[in-house]
């Protein structure tokens, strides 16, 4: 089978062994050191529940050796302590608890105030579960599958099994989930026989079981993600069976934690499961009629039992050889390196006794954290994870009464027992004592206990410990209180690699225009803005600005949002939804549109076109369209307009022809139609422009001449392609939204959301003229009435200086901000730096001259100029 | 080191009285900051802090711990600014150590508006004293060099912007230190007594109902209830401009330190830092719809693993261990609520958003100067209740609704 | 092992009052609200369809829109044994076993159209380029693609 | 015909949480859907409004811990807009009024 590298050196593997296994048979007994106290940990619940056996494995840190199974080559690492696990100088600190109370860091390196920063390098250094690598390839991307099934069992225990063959008999699509084998913890006895038993009658009935998979919590859907088996499943079920079972309870007492101390299923499981001796002579500390079954599990595999203690009534059957100690009780655990003795309090006094291994099982505590995060999800327990310590029969029984739909029953928290020290949170080193001291303090709330000691909160959950700390508060607190709860169960249930959480997460979607191949043919810098792939550049900006300005230039606007208005209300809804008038809108003629919110503020801008038969196309921005077909759609939704909104934008192609050379192009290109050369503003067209039929629309967003031509998506790039040939002699090349940025700002254009704040109405933007209050009814009237009677305190303007102006620099004014500044950029043209921003008025008035960045600058009115044409 | 071996007592019960100055309704980060501030800077000692659960139940112990200033509205920088100022000396200020400490904030772009947004951003920043500076995608690499360029292959970085004083503080001890230095003042506080209504009486809020039916009167009653603001004021007749939403977190195991300062994604919305406790601690967006349900998603720890991955490859290997979400008033500006109510008697700090840690020591003492002398400072004047009918909001939601 | 391929088709966006697209027979189609239908054929097909679309919705309703969306949709079919399990990859739609649903697919709106022998899922053209490369990134069972 | 078969009927009448229910598509999970918020009345969102009122409807949300009156907008389905109720405290859809 190979070895295992542990610390550089060779263990052995057998066949069946975990990483676990075959470090113990291999004489290790040091697992881990703990926490704060560098305390020697050796394997103790050998179930995934506790922190003890978390190593590195490979140079992936946390890895429960219990639960891992052991190949060949695997190199593990033991975490914590220097130089190393064995010899760990910082163990000095088991012997300084009075400088290391509870509370420790709320209490020090408080002066002087550079102490702290110095402290938390400190103990950053040597915090958690080990080293996470930070180089070397990524995992590889782990896959997704939606699962819908009737049933969905969590456990492949007795309960679980039962669960899982009733409803798989009864017709029902049944997936069984286990964190490792079916049966594969158990020692031979009974219940592995059972198991087997009800293993096979669930396959009978069709059940799908999967090992290794884990569940990580139970959502709101319900949805349960389940992970492991290199993909990651997200079960979405009409019910859920949880038969996580219970882990043996954590008993506090003094030196509950050394090397050698065991709860009974985990040195059982070790003895019967991998056939290695958990210790050569044991005291087992019994409440439990289960305790029995670890005795002879022991003694099978050749371990001395030497004692049990523990009620008169158990302890009846004990094989010869076991010595009775009726009514004892462990009080400490004694030991340097591991256990050498236990130290019992009997009726007949104090009693010592030599052994290598105390082996505890004095009752259960559910595993239950899944359960307690299912809210009211359909889920419901089953076996002991309900019923602790139930029978075989009685597990069997719950489980196929939860798969006939049984009513969730209760948990039951066992009770756990506090010595007067010990260690309660064996992730976070804290002790019986220390939640005393905490209590002392004033720290009365179950919830405060737990964050102020951080008991709970390391790796394991609680699993081990929330019982015990709920014990401790309802031991101390008046019995109102409705404090004794045991802390809010989170998931995940189990820790689970971000790897495997992010299975099948979409990433993030990207539009392209039908043009996307001729921008990348042409050398254009392409960037996301918004959802869409846009050119920014094609080469240099100012020659791309020149162009339009110059001669011609082409923008792809195939992004723009496009929408077809038709029915019986299609005036209707666009005479609501925008500000504008609408009704004298002739067919062929178009109009700048802002669309208000309710609150008067301006959400989104287009041209609305009115065409025949009462129809109409809106366009709306890049960025805006699909807010801007949600808000159509409320809008005729709620006023129970009849009307069809087609949002078109994927369907269509757009390019802007812009420049003074844009008519005599235009004269070469259109087939059929009126000549696009000379439509005046405000008008739109059908025309058929190098064999494609475009709707041309005059538009003034650049300035000069310009007109979009709108058309089928897939006939882009013949229109592109021809208009780049025809335009050859003219100058006519590509355009980018940088060269764009300029254009606009030059025509005083805003970008709406960069030059716009989301609460400017159309009077602080200057575009007051926009708005038809006559109308009687729009979206956001009521609100411009209000807002419009009040001076007007800020409003968008233009600013012209020599020196350069930053965008996003405040406006100051005798040392005072009164506004910010949006956009800017060189024009060339005005031979100038302009801008856009916001400014408020100071003493009623807005000022004309303030000062962006140490550069004075001019408010001037916009636009900058009227850029030709027109 | 001297105070360790001190016995000391943090907090102490005491009997709920019929009346006190001040009725704080919260004990939450910024409810027990302005009790503080009370006590310790106008001494108004005789006030009251009555939490439904335990202190800093709510939004306080549920928030990703993150102290910073680089804010996008020429209101809310200069108050963030003094709040930072504030942090420094708070566990001095308090005898208590809230853990503050400055590793900085590399806020990562993807996209060119980002960072055209972020340069905005920072050039405002500096105008008001306040450290924000544009990184190139070499210096961002060079400064934290577990950071993925390619961002994750699929959305290159193109830059970022880095605001040094970017810090954290433990937010349980910093509820607890403001808790133990107002106890020392002699502020009452009562954990696990729940507030079910607010007294008015001719025109005027003078008090509060407690659970039971027990009227505790006050002459001022101040809310910090951050998600129940609605909930409450709705028990005097008032009607808030705020909604409720739930941020959501998780944290991995802890692993030995990696990770310096807050590592965020304008575009991917999500943001990783690392606790003092060595665990990862990952956060997002706030949802967009309204709950009061503080049940985590799946969605959330899925989503949020993807992005922090596709930012910091490392983090692949991490294990998440526990999730949480926790509830936040959001504001039409996405801007607080900060003063007097127009129901007399009755003051707001309310409509935090995810800025509520962040805030509290100037929120907190510049709300105690209010409640004591009647006069508002002018720093929180432009976070009055009244703002919204006045059209001046401060609308900063590039800034809120993440860390 | 599944198949992910480019399916050349024409589709017929119809908007009509609910008594009309009642009317209509199509097989291929998805009515994606009471409205509003969109409609799959073959490409050769799509002008008498139209047309025969145009004649059932306008006898009803005089305001009925047919319209030719083939450039605002790529279509994508899923074949092959594993062609569901592939499709639980890139959705949480609950998959008919024959008809059609609108939906999210890798997280974007889609309409999905399940026949015998395929799933046939429509996305916006301007996403299909993103949607083709992540399909096939996330689905391990897609054979490589046929040129 | 043009909705889907018997097994996607089937789903329709699981226990829903938070999913919504939409007319046109069955349950979904919220994420196909865009959150329009708490209903404000009037519905006529074009209804001009006195100032006091007109602030109330822009502004103030009731917010209520319990069951609320809402709107959805289904993105990534139908793209049509849906009413209905949900306990904003246990988080789920309680009805379609």
């Amino acid at each position: 089978m190979g070895h295992l590298d542990v610390d550089g050196r060779p263990v052995e593997v057998r066949p069946g062994d975990t990483i676990a296994s075959a470090m113990f048979r291999a004489g290790v007994r040091t697992f881990t050191r703990s926490l704060k106290y560098h305390r020697r940990r050796g394997l103790y619940c050998l179930s995934g529940d506790c922190p003890n056996c978390l190593v590195t494995v490979d140079g992936v840190p946390g890895v429960r050796a219990c639960e891992t199974p052991a190949a060949d080559g695997q190199r593990v690492r033991r975490k914590g302590g220097w130089p190393s696990v064995e010899r760990d100088v910082l163990a000095v600190a088991d012997h300084l608890h009075a400088l290391l109370p509870v509370g420790f860091y709320s209490k020090t390196f408080i002066r002087p105030r550079w102490a702290w920063s110095l402290a938390e390098r400190a103990i950053r250094s040597v915090t958690g579960v080990g080293r996470l690598p930070t180089t070397g390839p990524a995992p590889e991307a782990v896959p997704l599958r939606h699962r819908r099934v009737d049933v969905l069992v969590i456990g492949g225990g007795v309960a679980g099994l039962a669960a899982a063959a009733q409803a798989g008999a009864s017709g029902a699509r049944v997936l069984l989930v286990e964190e490792g084998r079916v049966g594969g913890r158990l020692a031979p006895g009974p219940v592995r026989d059972r198991v087997a038993t009800l293993a096979d009658e669930a396959r009978r009935a069709g059940v799908e079981v999967a090992e290794g998979r884990t569940a990580v919590g139970i959502y709101e859907g319900p949805l349960v993600p389940v992970v492991g088996g290199d993909e990651t499943l997200r079960v979405e079920p009409n019910r859920i069976v949880v038969a996580t079972g219970a882990v043996e309870e954590h008993a506090v007492f003094v030196g509950n934690d050394l090397p050698g101390v065991w709860l009974g299923r985990g040195a059982a499981r070790l003895a019967g499961v991998h056939g290695v001796r958990p210790a050569e002579r044991a005291v087992v500390w019994a409440r439990t009629a289960e305790a029995l079954e670890h005795v002879r599990a022991l003694r099978e595999i050749g371990t001395e039992v030497v004692a049990v203690c523990g009620p008169a009534g158990l302890l009846t059957q004990l094989p010869d050889g076991v010595e009775p100690i009726v009514d004892g009780e462990v009080v400490r655990a004694v030991g340097r390196r591991a256990v050498e003795a236990v130290e019992l309090r009997t009726p007949e006094g104090r009693r010592r006794i030599a052994c290598d291994g105390l082996v505890v099982s004095l009752g259960r505590s559910p595993r239950d954290g899944l359960l307690r995060m299912a809210g009211d999800e359909p889920a419901v327990g089953a076996g002991e994870v309900v019923a602790p310590g139930c029978s075989l029969d009685e597990a069997e029984a719950s489980g196929r009464r939860a798969a006939a739909g049984g009513r969730p029953e209760a948990t039951s928290c066992g009770r756990a027992r506090l010595g007067s020290d010990g260690i309660v949170c064996l992730c976070e080193d804290v002790g019986a004592a220390d939640l005393d001291v905490a209590w002392a303090e004033g720290w009365r709330s179950v919830e405060i206990l737990k964050r102020y000691t951080t008991a709970t909160m390391g790796p394991c959950q609680g699993a081990l410990c929330a019982p015990a700390l709920a014990a401790f508060v309802e031991g101390r607190r008046r019995p109102t209180a409705a404090a004794a709860e045991r802390p809010t169960a989170r998931p995940p249930a189990r820790p689970v690699p971000l790897a495997a959480l992010a299975a099948g997460v979409d990433e993030l979607p990207e539009r392209r225009t039908g043009l996307h191949d001729r921008h990348l043919a042409l050398g254009a810098r392409l960037g996301r803005s918004g959802a869409w792939l846009r050119p920014f550049r094609y080469g240099d900006p100012d020659e791309e600005v020149r162009a339009v300005r110059e001669a011609v230039g082409l923008l792809d606007v195939g992004t723009l949002g496009r929408f077809l208005i038709a029915g019986p209300h299609a005036g209707a809804l666009v005479d609501r939804v925008l500000c504008c008038r609408t009704d004298d809108l002739a067919p062929g003629r178009s109009r700048y549109a802002l669309a208000l919110d309710p609150g008067g503020y301006v959400r989104d801008d287009g041209l609305l076109c009115a065409l025949e038969d009462g129809r109409f196309l809106l366009t709306s921005t890049s960025g805006g369209a699909d807010a801007m077909e949600a808000w159509l759609r409320d809008v005729a939704d709620r006023g129970g307009l009849r009307v069809h909104v087609v949002n078109q934008t994927s369907w269509l192609g757009g390019v802007l022809v812009a420049g003074p050379q844009a008519p005599t192009l235009l004269a070469r290109v259109v087939e059929r139609g009126p000549d696009l050369g000379s439509l005046p503003p405000g008008a739109h067209a059908e025309a058929v422009v190098a064999g494609v039929a475009c709707r041309a629309l005059r538009t003034g967003f650049v300035g000069g001449y310009a007109v979009e031509l709108h058309h089928r998506r897939a006939a882009s790039v013949a229109l592109w392609d021809a208009l780049l040939v025809a335009g050859r002699d003219l100058g006519a090349r590509a355009f980018g939204l940088d060269a764009l940025d300029v254009l606009r700002l030059e025509r005083g254009h805003p970008y709406l959301g960069q030059d716009t704040l989301p609460d400017d109405d159309p009077r602080k933007l200057g575009l007051g003229w926009a708005v038809a209050l006559d109308k009687p009814a729009f979206v956001g009237r009521s609100a411009l009435v209000r807002l419009w009677a009040r001076p007007l305190e800020r409003r968008l303007v233009g600013v012209r200086a020599d020196g350069p102006l930053a965008r996003g620099a405040p406006f100051e004014l005798d040392g005072a901000v009164v506004g910010r500044l949006t956009s800017a950029a060189r024009s060339r043209r005005l031979g100038a730096w302009i801008g856009l921003g916001w400014l408020r008025a100071v003493d009623g008035a807005f000022p004309e001259r303030v000062r962006v960045a140490g550069v004075s600058a001019a408010v001037v009115p916009i636009p900058f100029e009227e850029a030709g044409g027109g | 080191m001297s105070g360790l071996l001190r016995r000391r007592t943090f907090l102490r019960p005491r009997e709920l009285r019929g009346g006190y100055d001040v009725v704080i309704v919260g004990g939450g980060v910024n409810g027990l900051s302005l009790a503080y501030n009370l006590a310790a800077h106008h001494g108004i000692r005789d006030v009251a802090v009555l939490e439904r659960a335990y202190l800093g139940a709510g939004a306080s112990g549920r928030n990703t711990q993150v102290v910073r200033a680089n804010y996008n509205t020429p209101e809310t920088v200069p108050l963030y600014a003094r709040s930072l100022e504030l942090w420094r000396t708070l566990s001095q200020e308090l005898d208590f150590n809230v853990q503050f400490s400055t590793q900085g904030e590399l806020d990562l772009c993807h996209t060119a508006d980002a960072l055209e947004v972020e340069r905005d951003k920072a050039l405002l920043n500096r105008a008001f004293g306040v450290a924000t500076e544009i990184l190139t995608v070499e210096e961002v690499v060079r400064l934290q060099p577990l950071v993925d360029p390619s961002g994750g292959g699929e959305l290159p970085v193109l830059g970022a912007s880095y605001h040094p004083p970017g810090s954290f503080a433990r937010h349980d001890s910093v509820v607890w230190g403001y808790a133990s230095a107002a106890t020392r003042l002699g502020v009452a506080i009562h954990e696990e007594l729940r507030v079910v209504g607010l007294d008015v009486r001719d025109g005027r809020c003078r008090g509060v109902v407690v659970e039971g039916g027990r009227t505790v009167e006050a002459d001022a009653v101040v809310l910090a209830v951050a998600g129940w603001t609605s909930e409450l004021a709705s028990t005097a007749g008032l009607a808030l401009p705020i909604t409720t939403h739930p941020l959501q977190a998780f944290v991995t195991e802890p692993y030995a330190h990696v990770l310096d300062g807050l590592v965020s994604s304008m575009d991917l919305y999500v943001y990783v830092s690392q606790t003092a406790r060595g665990e990862l601690l990952v956060g997002a967006e706030i949802l967009p719809y309204t709950t009061y349900s503080t049940r985590s998603t799946f969605g959330f720890l899925a989503e949020a693993s993807r992005r922090a991955i596709q930012i910091l490859p490392f983090m692949a290997r991490a294990r998440a261990m526990r999730q949480w979400a926790g509830l936040c008033d959001m504001t039409p500006d996405s801007s607080p609520i900060l003063g007097a109510s127009e129901l007399d008697g009755l003051y707001l700090m309310a409509g935090m958003g995810t800025w509520g840690f962040k805030g509290a020591p100037i929120f907190g003492r510049s709300m105690a100067e209010l409640v004591a002398t009647g006069r508002t400072p002018a720093l929180i004047a432009p976070f009055a209740p009244g703002r919204f009918a006045a059209d001046r909001m401060v609308p900063d939601a590039a800034s809120a609704g993440t860390h | 092992m599944a198949e992910l391929r480019r399916r050349a088709c024409a589709v017929i966006a119809c908007y009509a009052r609910p008594e009309a697209l009642d009317l209509l027979e199509e097989a291929s189609g998805c009515r994606v609200a009471p409205d509003e239908a969109l409609v799959v054929v073959d490409e050769d097909a799509a002008g008498p369809a139209r047309a025969r679309i145009h004649r059932t919705l306008a006898g009803v309703d005089p305001d009925a829109l047919v319209l030719d969306a083939t450039d605002g949709w790529t279509a994508w079919s899923l074949e092959g044994a594993d062609a569901r399990v592939a499709f639980e990859r890139l959705s949480d739609l609950p998959l008919p076993t024959s008809g059609a649903v609108a939906g999210a697919v890798l997280g974007i709106p889609a309409r999905v159209l399940v026949t015998a022998g395929s799933i046939l899922v429509l996305v916006t053209s301007a996403e299909a380029a993103w949607w083709e490369r992540t399909a096939r990134r996330r689905v391990p069972e897609l054979e490589e693609e046929l040129r | 015909m043009w909705h889907a078969g018997p097994s996607f009927q089937a789903e329709v009448e699981r226990a829903v949480a938070l999913k919504i229910d939409c007319p046109h598509c069955g349950p979904r999970p919220f994420t196909e859907f865009d959150y329009g918020g708490e209903l404000v009345l009037p519905e006529d969102p074009a209804a001009t409004l006195g100032a006091e009122e007109d602030l109330r409807r822009v502004f103030v949300r009731a917010n209520v811990a319990g069951v609320q009156r809402e709107r959805w907008f289904h993105a990534a389905g139908c793209r049509r807009w849906l009413t209905l109720e949900r306990d904003t405290v246990r988080n789920r859809v309680v009805g379609a009024p």
